[in-house]
């Protein structure tokens, strides 16, 4: 069993989690039962980026939507009132609304698939599983700060944006 | 949410509680409530709207029991209210029954009387400390005091036999004369104490967290603190000064000299500084006492069988936790036709739910530690 | 067969520790707390264990067993897969984060090259033991309990994590090696970044529960927290996450601060001696424990402490292992382990010493602390001892450059600290803010 | 108590042992009725000490005053061990709880409680210990109740009496009129009785109310 193997392996099993995951997320009734769902399929993703030996985006994505947006997530669960939540039948009239998004959605991903098997629209690079590469961090943070500079910078506003209007709106209500 | 057979108020079952209100029942068994006192809190998150004590867990019917036991069989009784203040109970209910009486008793019983439950009112206070500091998250403290607690105890030990509910004092005196090295033993107690109350106040006078914690906590104006009866440091922390002791002086307490320590916004912190300078006063108190003891007889002229005549008095006492007062109605037989015993924790007690509303959970605990309260007294 | 061959080959190492970390871990966080309540008890005047074992020595053997056989009881009302599942995750997230500790040169699972961030990363999911546990009791203690916690972990691992990115920045990697490796040598980071250090004593305090921010489990308080409903084994579990999850925090500070696995004066000749002490020291543990073997009361306990000064002096012959020359190449590893959890343990010690002396915080309070002091303190620490770089590769002797950093932060929290009181004696600060928020 | 100066304050009619005050009503001293359903038989009268205490007509200026203000309100006064006592009327309780606080500066209710003599013409004595703390006086206001009888809740001349009401209406049913919550306190609020009437007797307990809540047969 070489580390390639094993990394094969891994990619499966994160891979199943993650839908498993995923699914319970939506089917649950319990809020707080469908957050650990949400959990699992996001520690799954976590795990795939690890796969790919993308350590760094591993670790954020454990601290950044684990540790912390879905710790939010269940704070804020938790003082809302879940009895009535749980009771209340949400968005029933409109599922078939949501199975037509889905099956855009899935179309997509198929067109995308099938279009890119020759290398068209997605450029995948040549895939580094197993061998650990030293200088994961600092490759990142210079795509980050060069290559990627504006897009970064755009995130960054938004995330400001967001910031502001979250203070403001929680001003309003004291 | 919440179980209301259980935790809702009265009248307050049928109210939709606000969206961010929860229900916290705090006690009868909780880890710092003090015994069995029941807090039901309203809390808006963790502020607290609404609270209401629930007492009564300990209701022994000491009143009931005094009609149908002799002046000097009740004795005994009173001290199992205030438990951790036993001798104090014991005094005035003593000192009470001498006044309906018209006798007095000898000076030097009151000098001894008064060491006892000064040294009394040192031990409450200390207990109170460490119970108080361990309620606000200081573990150490707690340890302190009791190490010395003990030195005390065993001093009413060798007096009298009993640590805890000492019974003390006879009506008309003392049974006991003083052991030998009373004088010795109680004089290194004190010499020694006033150091181990700087080190406690090193621990914490100074320490912010508890500043932070104490300071405008559970603040009681003193005209609130007339109004509410309150009474001992609850009442001198919020600025009154007065004290039974130098007011309507009993015992021996015209002999000495000390002062009564203040406080001036009434809060926690106040409080906590007003008993530890009670402690040390108690201490001087103690070592002018334990110097001139007078020679003389213990126990008064008291008959076998007491028979006050027809009539009433009112005598109370400064107990560590506020004025204990008796109220004893005679018919002239051999047993009292009522007792009412006031009782300071009782009412200290009540101005809880005055000075919770709108602090945390948290300042709750602070707060029922700083009234100082024994629920066997409250409940008696 | 031979795959499995191969694939053992490849990993044996790894999976030993694993292992041996999974196998001892419980014990050392039993002999933590045993610990804790010896030093409790000599400073509150008292003998604290005594009874199991010479000292109270097997106390934790006895505890733990006693935890194992008692009752296991879930509320009726509790959410039953969420209430079972709770502890393993705190359990699991504290464990997990050792994979990437290097407890010195040789002794470590995995060498990440992100090694601190997957550390900080992984130990971040235990509050979902906690969060989770707490709501699963139904119970309001637990729930409150469960809020504080969180709460209070979200803010200060921002300070925690800033405070890191200090070090961080110092070394130039987040490999927990690399991170040593670059204090060899040179001073430790302590000494450099002092305020940083000093962020991350306290923001760890406060991450992992404990006094005087213990208000997650205060008991005078919350009954016992997200814990209150637990009990046996289960809650046993969250305490052992808990103890775990100190042992990390302060391996995390030692790594970064403390200088790691490096034995003190590393680079200075002449204290070379140093080198001596950790077989002395067990030397010296052995020796009093078989001084104290015929003062024992009974002839077992006398056995046991017989048998714990054997134990010492085993681990002295170790520690000693390295001076016989066909050995001296298990030098770094042996005496790397030794100093390593030397400094974990004073560290620790630092935590209990805080935690007999302090009383606790008010949740706002702490709240207020985190957010405006720690968290502001902990940006400008970064700010300096990015400074502190660029001075050092611009030429800058180590002391100007030092003393330009570390006395501008220092003033920024003076600045901090006075403004809060200035806050706080103006009459009614809660009304003035909410004035100035409309 | 010599220094006690509180006590001095009745112009002291006299240490001498006082005959019966010959001005009171000869109601007053049924106040103490010679036989009251005391269980305990009589003890052989061993050495009582001399009656030199006992209640004194008791007429200075704060009587004169509380008299010129309320009138026949003010029902009696005297002085028992040297303790100033008023009994005032029933329905003016409140008014003159409101004037000696304001007025005379008794603003400190030490304690509110009743006292039961079941043999009289009005069973209940209703009993304020008030204390001033300008004058360092003590004074205490009896109010006679009939069974049946409502009191004035005097909760609104001082919050303390809230709980002590409460208290008194625990052990001995009296009402008080205007209380904002008039439950028991001590005892469970489904308890049957009152237990410290006196024909409530020691050993009774509400039998119904253990078994059900406490699943014993007794609570002795």
């Amino acid at each position: 069993m070489t580390p390639a193997q094993i990394s094969q392996y891994a990619f499966y099993f994160f891979a199943a989690l993650a839908v498993v995951g995923a699914i319970g997320t939506v089917t649950v009734r319990n809020v707080v039962h469908s957050a650990i769902f949400l959990i699992t399929s996001l520690l799954a993703t976590a795990g795939i980026f690890l796969t790919l030996g993308a350590q760094f985006v591993f670790a954020v994505q454990i601290v950044l939507y684990v540790g912390g947006i879905m710790v939010l997530f269940i704070f804020v669960i938790m003082l809302v009132n879940l009895d009535v939540a749980l009771h209340q039948m949400q968005f029933k009239r409109r599922w078939w609304v949501a199975g037509l998004l889905a099956l855009a959605l899935g179309g997509q991903f198929g067109a995308v698939i099938y279009y890119s098997r020759a290398g068209g629209v997605l450029e995948i690079p040549a895939a580094r599983t197993g061998a650990l590469s030293p200088q994961n961090v600092q490759q990142f943070g210079l795509a980050l700060f060069e290559k990627y500079a504006l897009p970064f910078e755009i995130a960054s506003v938004l995330l400001l944006v967001a910031l502001i209007g979250a203070v403001v709106m929680t001003k309003k209500r004291v | 949410m919440s179980d209301t057979r259980t935790t809702g108020f009265p009248g307050v079952e049928q109210t939709v509680l606000g969206a961010d209100e929860i229900i916290i029942n705090m006690g009868p068994q909780h880890p710092s409530t003090h015994g069995v006192l029941r807090v039901k809190l309203r809390l808006d998150g963790e502020r607290i709207v609404d609270s209401e004590c629930v007492i009564g867990y300990l209701h022994r019917g000491v009143e009931k029991i005094a009609e149908h036991r002799s002046y000097q069989q009740f004795a005994p009784y009173v001290d199992r209210m205030d438990y951790v203040a036993a001798v104090s109970n014991g005094l005035g209910y003593c000192e009470a029954v001498e006044k309906l009486l018209g006798t007095e008793a000898p000076m030097r019983a009151k000098v001894v009387r008064t060491i006892l439950t000064e040294l009394q009112r040192i031990s409450s206070h200390l207990l109170w400390l460490g119970t108080h500091a361990i309620d606000i998250g200081a573990l150490t403290p707690l340890f302190y005091c009791l190490r010395e607690r003990e030195e005390i105890l065993k001093i009413f030990e060798k007096y009298c036999g009993a640590r805890l509910t000492t019974h003390a004092f006879r009506i008309g005196g003392l049974q006991y004369d003083t052991y030998d090295g009373f004088e010795a033993e109680t004089k290194r107690f004190c010499l020694d104490f006033s150091h181990r109350v700087d080190e406690y106040e090193a621990l914490l006078t100074e320490n912010r967290i508890w500043i932070a914690r104490t300071k405008g906590i559970g603040v009681l104006s003193a005209a609130d603190a007339i109004d509410m009866g309150a009474t001992g440091p609850v009442l001198r922390g919020s600025g009154v000064k007065w004290d039974i002791r130098k007011a309507m002086p009993y015992a021996a307490y015209d002999r000495y000299e000390f002062e009564i320590p203040i406080g001036q916004n009434g809060d926690t912190y106040d409080r906590y500084i007003v008993r530890m300078q009670e402690m040390r006063q108690s201490n001087r108190i103690c070592l002018q006492a334990i110097e001139d003891i007078p020679a003389g007889p213990i126990m008064g002229k008291v008959g076998k069988v007491l028979k006050p005549p027809v009539g009433e008095v009112y005598h109370s006492i400064e107990a560590p936790k506020g004025e204990l007062g008796y109220y004893i109605v005679s018919d002239g037989t051999t047993q009292p036709y009522r007792v009412r015993i006031r009782p300071p924790s009782f009412i200290n007690l009540e101005a809880l739910d005055k000075m919770i509303k709108g602090h945390l959970v948290a300042d709750v605990v602070a707060i029922i530690g700083t009234l100082d309260i024994v629920l066997g007294e409250v409940d008696r | 067969m031979s795959a499995l061959l191969e694939f053992l080959k490849t990993y044996m190492w790894p999976l030993i520790f694993a292992v041996v970390i999974v196998a001892v871990l419980p014990l050392l966080a039993g002999y933590v707390v045993l610990m804790e309540r010896k030093i409790m008890a000599d400073m509150q005047a008292r003998l604290g264990p005594m009874r199991v074992g010479p000292h109270g020595l097997l106390q934790p053997i006895a505890d733990a067993l006693k935890l194992l056989i008692k009752e296991d009881i879930i509320p009726e009302n509790a959410d039953k897969v969420v209430f079972w599942f709770a502890p393993v995750i705190s359990v699991t997230a504290a464990m997990l984060a050792y994979s990437a500790l290097a407890i010195g040169p040789f002794f470590q699972i995995a060498e990440l090259n992100i090694g601190l961030l997957f550390i900080v990363a992984v130990s971040s999911m235990g509050i979902f033991g906690i969060i989770l546990g707490g709501w699963a009791s139904n119970s309001h203690y637990s729930l409150l309990g469960a809020l504080r916690s969180t709460a209070q972990m979200i803010s200060y691992e921002t300070a925690a994590g800033l405070a890191l990115v200090g070090g961080v920045l110092l070394a130039g990697s987040l490999s927990t090696r690399e991170i040593v490796q670059a204090q060899h040598g040179g001073t430790w980071y302590v000494f450099v970044a002092p305020i940083g250090f000093f962020l991350y004593l306290v923001a760890s305090i406060a991450e992992t529960n404990r006094a005087p921010f213990d208000l997650p489990e205060a008991e005078s308080e919350l009954v016992a927290g997200y814990m209150t409903e637990y009990s046996g084994f289960r809650w046993a579990v969250y305490f052992l996450a808990e103890y775990a999850n100190m042992i990390v925090v302060a391996s995390i500070a030692t790594t970064l601060f403390l200088g790691g696995w490096l034995r003190p004066f590393q680079g200075t000749p002449w204290m070379d001696f140093l080198d001596f002490f950790p077989p002395l020291c067990f030397l010296a543990v052995a020796g009093y424990c078989f001084y104290r073997t015929p003062k024992q009361p009974e002839p077992i306990q006398s056995m046991v402490m017989a048998l714990f000064g054997g134990l010492c002096l085993l681990l002295a012959a170790a520690m000693a292992l390295p001076f016989v020359p066909a050995f001296a190449a298990s030098k770094p590893g042996l005496h790397g382990a030794f100093w390593f959890l030397l400094k974990v343990s004073l560290y620790i010690y630092s935590f209990m010493w805080i935690r007999f002396t302090f009383p606790r915080f008010r949740f706002d309070q702490l709240m207020k602390l985190g957010w405006y002091f720690m968290i502001p303190l902990s940006i400008v620490n970064v700010l300096g001892l990015g400074v502190y770089r660029v001075l050092r590769q611009l030429q800058w002797s180590r002391w100007p450059a030092f003393v330009l950093t570390t006395g501008g932060t220092l003033l920024v929290a003076i600045w901090l600290v006075w403004n809060a009181q200035k806050k706080a004696a103006a009459p009614s600060s809660v009304g003035d803010m909410t004035e100035a928020e409309g | 108590m010599v220094n006690d100066p509180s006590e001095k304050k009745p112009p002291a009619p006299a240490e001498t042992p006082s005959e019966k005050p010959a001005g009171a009503s000869a109601e007053k001293p049924a106040a103490a009725p010679p036989k009251p359903a005391a269980p305990a038989a009589p003890k052989p009268p061993a050495v009582p000490p001399p009656p030199k205490e006992g209640p004194v007509p008791l007429d200075n200026d704060l009587v004169k005053r509380f008299k010129a203000r309320f009138g026949d309100n003010i029902r009696e006064a005297w002085t028992d061990r040297k303790q100033a006592i008023l009994v005032v009327d029933r329905e003016s309780l409140a008014e003159i709880s409101e004037y000696s606080r304001d007025d005379e500066g008794f603003d400190y209710l030490v304690d509110l409680t009743a006292v039961d003599w079941p043999k009289r013409e009005k069973r209940f004595d209703v009993v304020l210990n008030l204390y001033s703390f300008k004058k360092n006086e003590r004074l205490r206001l009896k109010v006679f109740l009939g069974e049946g009888e409502n009191c004035p809740s005097v909760t609104g001349v001082w919050s303390t009496a809230n709980w002590l009401e409460r208290e008194c209406f625990d052990m001995f049913g009296i009402v008080f009129e205007g209380h904002p919550k008039l439950t028991r306190i001590l005892l469970p609020d489904e308890w049957q009785g009152h237990p410290l009437r006196k024909d409530y007797d020691i050993l009774t307990q509400d039998t119904a109310w253990v078994r059900e809540n406490l699943g014993i047969e007794s609570g002795q």
